[in-house]
């Protein structure tokens, strides 16, 4: 597979480290109300799309950016790639 | 043996005669032959024996196609199995031997299971040998597996070596026949880069097999011309020899390049190159593969293809036969006889199964319409043949025309699905190719040459200009021959009709699929095995699908499309495999003192990719068990000397490095003050442990992690998930410094009196205490770092340099030491110290292990969020009676402890219901004088002086051990703190 | 100090010279990593346009400083490997007195082996372990990638020749790679 | 029909005619009593264990292409029950009961092979886990031998014991564990629960589940509306896309594991042998043919495909432990969509919903565990509660924190 970094462009997927759901960015408020079921659905719970996967991988052996990759599991083509750390930011995430 | 069969013409180079042994008769062959043209050359038509049956066969096809002729190539550790004797150059000295027979290739005992052969029809193996249940195993499979097969490896390590490469282009263009070359050439004048690559040695595919001609040359010369030019373009690779065997995700392609297969030795070089070409487009130019007929006793040797029959008479100036007939269902089949006529092959007989005209008067040869074969003779070799109308012929050799199926292989690879055109009676590829692959040629269904040439130019075109290529399409002028159709699948008729010869699998076998219920087209495969043979059921697959559409009254497509998975011509496992194997498998890391530790006895010890060094052997020390109590001892005694340097570095910077330190250790570090270390446990998000290690804060906005050895690459991405992901305002920033510092524990009660000798800093107790950091030099001026912490549980520090100056440091600390005896200490004696201490490590940081479990529950801060933290609090994970992790003793201290076996109480049996939990890691304590253990115990917390059983019932051990506490030395800490 | 412990170069100074094609160890360089902190890269910048009057370089390439002494190359979206003459020591204390408190500064000069290969197979020989595009990286590229399972940052130093860093504790590893890989071609 | 040695005979000798189908192809009823929704081995061994074991008969198995198009048709046949952790073993320890005695028990030979099956460890530490894996096997009523080097240098002179990078010292070997030709494992079930009045139906795709206040009375399916008391849900691979269908997320992931086949070859190994330091396991088929593979690419997928870094990571495996291979081809590659669980354990177990069961989340253990889940998966739709070897498969174990994690490596499927 080749992943278009936004950075530098097609590389190799031998490059990366893939984690999976990108709703891993996700982590819930520890604070909140229901904060344990939160967590456990967080943890454990995937959509599992058959089409449409928005994922992450990490550029180890690159420039160490996580990525988000939104790439199709029916055919594997990828239709998006962004900077994890910029999804997380957009999410409102931060200290 | 002459070259009785070699006639004039062809390719090969008359004035290079190469001899060969062919089960261990001499021949001789020409430059340019493959190891099959040769044999035919030589009139050898037997070489095989097929899979099921054990009949005799001969060669079938010319090309990677081949299901027959496949033999032992080469000798001794070098003999390769199963090599398609189609393919094979011939060289000097080649040696092959046929192969699945017992005895003789002529005699082979195992030609009875043929008698039996009504008995061995599709399946039958499902329905019996199940009694008595014992045989299986004893005699039945044993008798299966010794007659199935093929052939047969050496059992020695493959002598060659192989390497692998990554190559890239804009266009990849695979098969170099007339579409390719045209694509190639329209391409390369354009400027694209362009990587033409072809099996075969020679580029033009069936120009050099045909007569026919382009721009008026004869079609192998322009092939060759057509090359030339591409190989005097820098901006095109050409690679013959080269199989390009995988279509892969985003336009990567797998290819196989044979360096040395041709010649005698590979000569210390690759024998083959395994190369991922990164592509842009790719251009599909695979061409055809002719296939069968299903006729009664179809197998013989001397059946062939027809479009291979006159491949061997035109490229190799070989004839198949003394005397040839034709059977066809096509036009094309015709040009066998026509070419073979003309190059002086007497034709017995065309017989053509469609009631037209006759396409061409063929002196001397019958020609008979609207006939087809019922029944061949000639057991080792084909003597005669007789037609459904009683027309018997005496013929050597049958040459078969079923029409040609494009080969779609490469566009089936991301599971495309070809679509059936009625018109030519043979699947093409369908709509879903992978994406980037474009198909053009006798591979998409344009089978003459004039209109292959322009589809190959046309297409390349279109996809250059995608690219921003200038291209234009240019032809050669060209014919476009006859390749009109009407499907014919079988003949009825008494006696066997073969569709895969390789399996064996006949017309009656599909039939009786169809009748069992085994109707859909992967049904059919798997039970009678059709297309599974080593050839895919290249020539066989659309004839069993055709036969099976016919038993169910359907449609072929109807019926289905089977599809191809890569490698579409088999990739050996050395090839795959590349470089990696032996010490080459994955890279070495070594530490800073390996070299010392080399020539100072030290036995090294596999840690990941680290070698270590386990113990040091000295003297006459004969069982490691010396070396290691030694090195304890002269530890605990006064000082040993441990390289570190394999933990995981983690350089943490930034403002907010404390407060994010604070988020991924489950204990607090937000206070800990500068020129401090201390201990961390780290959790996965689902609340197990992670990983440990400790953490000295060189400065406000400066810290240094430690991970366990196998965990810093884990650890190090878990980080920069937390920091680009879980918090991405914070300003913290992490680097690897793992191979940047000699790191070397040097542990015992001289500890400091060494270390005073070489750090230019006061490090007594009051200046440095237990958990101090500091940066500083050694030796009057080489940076490094200090820290006093302690794995031992002994007056210890550890010291860092940078690694250039690891092994000078490893020396002057030994220099140092001197006076007191220092001692280098490995692995092993590392292991016994922490044991000794109860500290855990990889046997029990399993990634099942709480908090809990290692009774470190309480550092689990509730007052702040990390990771891990909420996860952690789940109920089955804080249950009273979970395991606990303990030492213990044997109550016979003689008696050793056993790592891996299982706690039961006394008076209870060793059974699942009874496991109260396992010994994790055990050691002999010099010190103690006895072995000792660390194990999880089921509330093994409140179980301390109980005693149980160890049960090893797998090495047939049992302890009685004692629950102790696991700080089994020093308890209170008190050496450390020295 | 006569006392100092010497430096030995992880693979003692290697070279080997096969005609189309060598490598050598480099070992007259230091190297430090430079950690762009969160909202600072202004000031990171005209830092190190004051220091060494270059940019800080864009991804996929190096800067290289007016006097032509260090070489930057983009390592992450906020850090950067500097390359500098080689010093006795740590270069990382004399480039975070250069550069002031503008960035993190972390000394990587022993994490890395460098080996330079030249020669007119370069390419050939490379081909056979880096999955990168070689022949259409520019002069003065940088990339970082993996090499028979190693991380390895490549820079394309001239048309024929590169730089390569590859971790310090595998250096017999990856110089048996790059060797062989050359062996291979030649 | 009742095969056999002499009906082999007397086909063989009246031209193999009388051969009758092995299922019935029927239009499905309006309601059964239970639904099986998936026509895979697990599905199938179901059907035959409720209609033959459990007295539950009118019983429809619902599959949406051809019966044993799933795992079960494309995995590496290998049966094994040398797991380590209580919620395991003493499961897959009655699977491999059951295989023992299949045959026999539904006249059909799917050729279990029980050659043994080997994993190498390369490290000391290695060693105290397999130590501590084979007891737990033992304690299980399993049987588990482990081997030091000069026994693994008598039984696999092939191995490399001298030159290899992570040395070879010695092994775990399950000698029951071997391999099952796969796709008769399929049907042979299959006619065993036809020959009792299964409706078995091909080509028939559940569209959607009956679903009114939280309880499931049948399905949709592209044959119409089937009603049922029970319906099971059995389609490991495609779990997550089923069972979304009655407004379930699962602890799942999809991931594709490939597997490779060599051309046919004189018998070369004994058993099934493991490499513990990279990613490799072997066999050898009774047709000659290494059959082998490593781990899963990694990444989500449903393409029943894979790349091309793991064939060779695979390969070099292969290669690492057993060099003589090198010049065996690879013949054909596949890939068998893998229901990755969280823990990398599996499901059988009642589902919110009443009525509606599910059975997933095999990973790529799920052929040597078809009989055992078709037995226990039955228990549960005909008592109404969990076999005792099943007790710990409950889709709630992450909510409690019960997981059942062999590897280690926690709620990552791709890592299992």
């Amino acid at each position: 597979m080749i992943i278009n970094h936004p950075l530098l462009g097609p590389r190799d997927a031998a490059e990366f480290y893939v984690m999976g759901d990108a709703d891993l960015i996700n982590r819930p408020d520890p604070d909140a109300e229901g904060a344990a079921e939160a967590f456990y659905e967080y943890a454990y719970l995937r959509d599992n799309p058959a089409g449409e996967h928005r994922e992450l991988w990490y550029h180890e052996q690159g420039d160490r950016s996580w990525l988000v990759v939104t790439r199709s599991t029916l055919t594997h083509e990828i239709m998006n790639v962004e900077m994890a750390r910029d999804v997380a930011l957009a999410k409102g995430r931060g200290q | 043996m002459t070259q009785s069969n070699r006639i004039a013409g062809g390719l090969v180079d008359r004035s290079k005669q190469l001899s060969f042994t062919f089960n261990n008769k001499s021949m001789t062959g020409y430059e340019g032959d493959t190891l099959a043209s040769a044999l035919l050359a030589n009139g050898q038509r037997l070489v095989g024996r097929s899979f099921k049956y054990h009949r005799p066969r001969g060669i079938f096809s010319a090309g990677s196609e081949e299901p027959n002729a496949m033999v032992h190539l080469r000798r001794g550790a070098a003999q390769e199995p199963n090599t398609r004797a189609t393919v094979a150059e011939l060289f000097n000295g080649l040696e092959a031997t046929s192969q699945n027979h017992r005895g003789s290739l002529e005699f082979d005992l195992m030609s009875v299971t043929d008698l039996a052969s009504p008995f061995l029809s599709a399946g039958f193996y499902y329905k019996t040998f199940m009694w008595p249940k014992k045989f299986w195993e004893k005699l039945y499979e044993p008798a299966i597996r010794a007659s199935a097969g093929l052939g047969r490896l050496s059992m020695q390590e493959d002598p060659d070596s192989y390497d692998k490469g990554f190559l890239h282009c804009d266009m990849l263009i695979i098969g170099a026949g007339p579409a390719g070359l045209m694509a190639a050439l329209t391409a390369g004048r354009a400027g694209a880069r362009v990587i033409l690559a072809d099996e075969d040695h020679l580029m033009g595919g069936r120009l050099n097999a045909e007569t026919l001609s382009v721009d008026d040359q004869e079609g192998s010369a322009w092939a060759a011309a057509a090359a030339a030019e591409l190989d005097a373009m820098p901006n095109v690779r050409l690679m013959t020899r080269t199989s390009v065997y995988g279509a892969y995700d985003h336009g990567v392609y797998g290819a196989l390049e044979r360096m040395t297969d041709h010649v005698p030795t590979s000569g210390g070089k690759p024998r083959q190159v395994l190369w991922r070409i990164y592509t842009k487009r790719a251009i599909l130019t695979a061409g055809a593969t002719e296939r069968s007929i299903a006729f009664p006793m179809n197998d013989r040797p001397g059946v062939m293809l027809a479009g291979s029959v006159r491949t061997y008479v035109n490229r190799y100036g070989v004839a198949p036969g003394k005397k040839v007939a034709v059977f066809t269902n096509n036009d094309d089949g015709w040009r066998t006889a026509t070419d073979l006529h003309a190059a002086g092959v007497s034709i017995a007989a065309v017989i053509d199964s469609r009631e037209i005209t006759p396409l061409a008067a063929i002196p001397g040869a019958l020609i008979l319409m609207g006939a087809s074969v019922a029944s061949t003779s000639g057991y080792l070799g084909l003597k005669s043949i007789a037609t459904s109308s009683g027309v018997k012929i005496e013929t050597d050799c049958l040459a078969v025309s079923g029409g040609w199926s494009p080969n779609v292989h490469l566009t089936c690879h991301q599971r495309g699905r070809p679509t059936w055109r009625d018109d030519i009676g043979a699947f093409v590829p369908g709509g879903d190719l992978p994406i980037g692959m474009h198909v053009a040629g006798a591979g998409n269904g344009s089978l003459a040459l004039a209109s292959s040439l322009k589809e190959g130019a046309n297409v390349s075109a279109s996809v250059a200009s995608d690219l921003g290529f200038a291209a234009t399409a240019a032809f050669p002028s060209a014919e476009d021959q006859s390749t009109d159709i009407t499907p014919f699948w079988h003949v009825e008729g008494k006696g066997r009709a073969w569709i895969d010869l390789q399996n064996d699998v006949t017309v009656k076998d599909v039939k009786q699929s169809q009748a069992e219920g085994f109707r859909s087209v992967e049904h059919l495969k798997r039970y009678t095995t059709l297309g599974m043979a080593t050839d895919q059921g290249k020539t066989s697959n659309v004839l069993g699908l055709a036969i099976m559409a016919e038993a169910t009254g359907k449609s072929i497509p109807e019926t289905g499309t089977t599809i191809f998975r890569p490698p579409y011509s088999p990739v050996p496992i050395g090839a795959l495999a590349g470089r990696a194997r032996g010490k080459d498998f994955r890279p070495f890391r070594l530490t800073p003192s390996h070299k010392w530790a080399e020539t100072h006895g030290a036995d090294f010890v596999e840690a990941g990719a680290w070698l270590r060094a386990q113990w040091f052997r000295k003297g006459s020390e004969k069982g490691w068990r010396d070396s290691v109590d030694r090195e304890v001892e002269a530890t605990r005694g006064s000082v040993g000397i441990c390289d570190v340097t394999t933990l995981g570095k983690i350089d943490i910077q930034g403002r907010d490095a404390a407060a994010f330190l604070n988020k991924v250790y489950a204990n607090g570090f937000a206070k800990l003050a500068v020129g401090k270390v201390r201990y961390g446990l780290m959790m996965r998000e689902d609340g197990i442990v992670m990983d440990d290690g400790t953490t000295a804060r060189l400065r406000e906005n400066h810290f240094i992690m430690t991970t366990t050895t196998a965990n810093a690459g884990p650890v190090f991405r878990h980080m920069e998930f937390a920091r680009q992901c879980l918090w991405p305002g914070m300003d913290v920033h992490l680097i690897s410094t793992t191979d940047g510092w000699a790191q070397f524990a040097v542990a015992g009660p001289n500890a400091r009196n060494l270390l005073s000798k070489i750090v230019d800093m006061d490090i007594s107790n009051e200046a440095f205490p237990f958990m101090a950091c500091a940066e500083t030099t050694v030796c009057g001026g080489t940076p490094a770092r200090l820290f006093r912490i302690s794995f031992s549980g002994e007056l210890a520090f550890e010291i860092a340099v940078p690694a250039r100056y690891g092994d000078a440091m490893m020396t002057k600390l030994m220099e140092a030491g001197e006076e007191f005896d220092a001692t280098p200490y490995g692995t092993e004696a590392l292991g016994v110290m922490r044991i000794e201490k109860g500290h855990a490590a990889g046997n029990e940081l399993t990634g099942q292990t709480t908090a809990n479990n290692l009774g470190l529950g309480k550092m689990v801060s509730k007052k702040k969020d990390s990771i891990g933290n909420k996860l952690s609090e789940r109920p089955e994970m804080n249950r009273e009676d979970d395991l606990r992790l303990v030492g213990f003793k044997p109550v016979d201290t003689s008696k050793p402890l056993a790592a891996g076996a299982h706690f039961v109480d006394n008076g209870k049996e060793a059974v699942t219901k009874n496991d109260l939990g396992w010994m994790t890691s055990v050691a002999y304590s010099p010190e103690l004088g006895h072995s000792i253990g660390l194990g999880f115990l089921k509330k093994g917390d409140q179980r301390k002086g109980d005693k149980l059983r160890a049960v090893d019932l797998l090495r047939g051990g049992e302890v009685k051990v004692e629950v102790v506490s696991p700080h089994m030395i020093d308890p209170e800490g008190e050496r450390l703190r020295a | 100090m006569p006392d100092m412990l010497t430096a030995e170069p992880f693979l003692g100074g290697y070279t080997l010279d096969l005609g189309d094609v060598a490598v050598a160890e480099v070992t007259d360089i230091s190297i430090v990593s430079i950690a762009m902190p969160l909202g600072g890269g202004d000031a990171l910048a005209n830092a190190v346009q004051a220091a060494w009057g270059c940019a800080l370089p864009a991804p996929r390439g190096t800067s290289v400083s007016s006097d032509g002494s260090v070489t930057l190359i983009f390592s992450t979206p906020d850090q950067t490997l500097a390359i500098l003459p080689g010093v006795d020591g740590l270069a990382v204390t004399d480039v975070a007195a250069k550069l002031g408190d503008v960035g993190y500064y972390t000394e990587q000069t022993d994490n890395w082996v460098g080996l330079r290969a030249s020669g007119a197979k370069s390419i050939s020989a490379l081909e056979r372990i880096c999955p990168l595009d070689l022949a259409s990286m520019s002069v003065g590229g940088a990339e970082r990638t993996v090499m028979e399972h190693l991380g390895v940052f490549i820079m394309r130093e001239d048309d024929e020749r590169f730089l390569l860093l590859s971790g310090s504790s595998s250096a017999k590893s990856f110089l048996h790679a790059v060797e062989l890989s050359m062996r291979n071609v030649t | 029909m009742r095969y056999s040695a002499l009906k082999i005979f007397t086909e063989g000798l009246t031209g193999n005619k009388g051969w009758k189908p092995v299922w019935r192809e029927p239009e499905p009823k309006k309601e059964y009593d239970v639904i099986i929704v998936g026509g895979g081995g697990h599905g199938l061994a179901t059907a035959y264990y409720l209609s033959n074991k459990f007295g539950v008969k009118n019983v429809a198995v619902l599959e949406k292409g051809w019966i044993g198009s799933g795992n079960v048709g494309r995995n590496t046949t290998i049966i094994r029950s040398n797991y380590m952790l209580p919620g395991n073993e003493p499961f897959y320890e009655l699977s491999m009961k059951l295989w023992e005695g299949l045959e026999q028990d539904f006249n059909y030979n799917a050729m279990v092979s029980q050659r043994g099956i080997l994993n190498l460890y390369h490290t000391d530490p290695q060693r105290d886990a397999y130590v501590r894996r084979g007891n737990a096997m033992l304690m299980a009523g399993a049987d588990a031998v482990l081997l030091d080097q000069d026994q693994l240098r008598e039984e696999c002179p092939f191995l490399d014991f001298d030159n290899a990078r992570f040395p070879i010292k010695g092994g775990l070997a399950q000698r029951r564990g071997g391999t099952v030709r796969h796709d008769a494992v399929a049907w042979g079930y299959a006619r065993g629960a036809d020959a009792k009045g299964v409706d078995i139906i091909q080509n028939c795709e559940v569209t959607g589940f009956d679903i009114e206040n939280g309880v499931c009375r049948g399905v949709e399916t592209s044959k119409g509306s089937i009603k049922a008391k029970k319906i099971a849900v059995c389609v490991a691979g495609s779990s997550s896309r089923v069972m979304a269908k009655a407004g379930m997320r699962l602890p799942i992931e999809s991931h594709v594991l490939q597997a490779f086949v060599s051309e046919g070859l004189k018998p070369v190994i004994p058993g099934v042998i493991t490499f513990g330091a990279g990613h490799f396991y072997v066999s050898q088929s009774d047709k000659g043919g290494l059959v082998f593979g490593g781990d899963i690419d990694g990444y989500n997928t449903y393409a029943q495909r894979g790349n091309l870094p793991v064939v060779e990571d695979v390969c070099e495996g292969g290669m690492a432990i057993m060099p003589m291979i090198g010049r065996a081809r690879l013949l054909r590659s596949w890939g068998g969509i893998m229901d990755m669980s969280m823990d990398g354990s599996p499901f059988i177990d009642k589902t919110h919903i009443e009525g509606l069961h599910f059975n997933g989340g095999w990973c790529y253990g799920g052929f040597k565990a078809t009989p055992a889940s078709g037995y226990c998966y039955a228990h549960l739709l005909a008592k109404g509660e969990p076999h005792e070897v099943a007790t710990e498969m409950r889709l709630d174990r992450f909510e409690r924190g019960a997981m059942i994690d062999e590897k280690g490596v926690g709620s990552q499927p791709n890592l299992h």
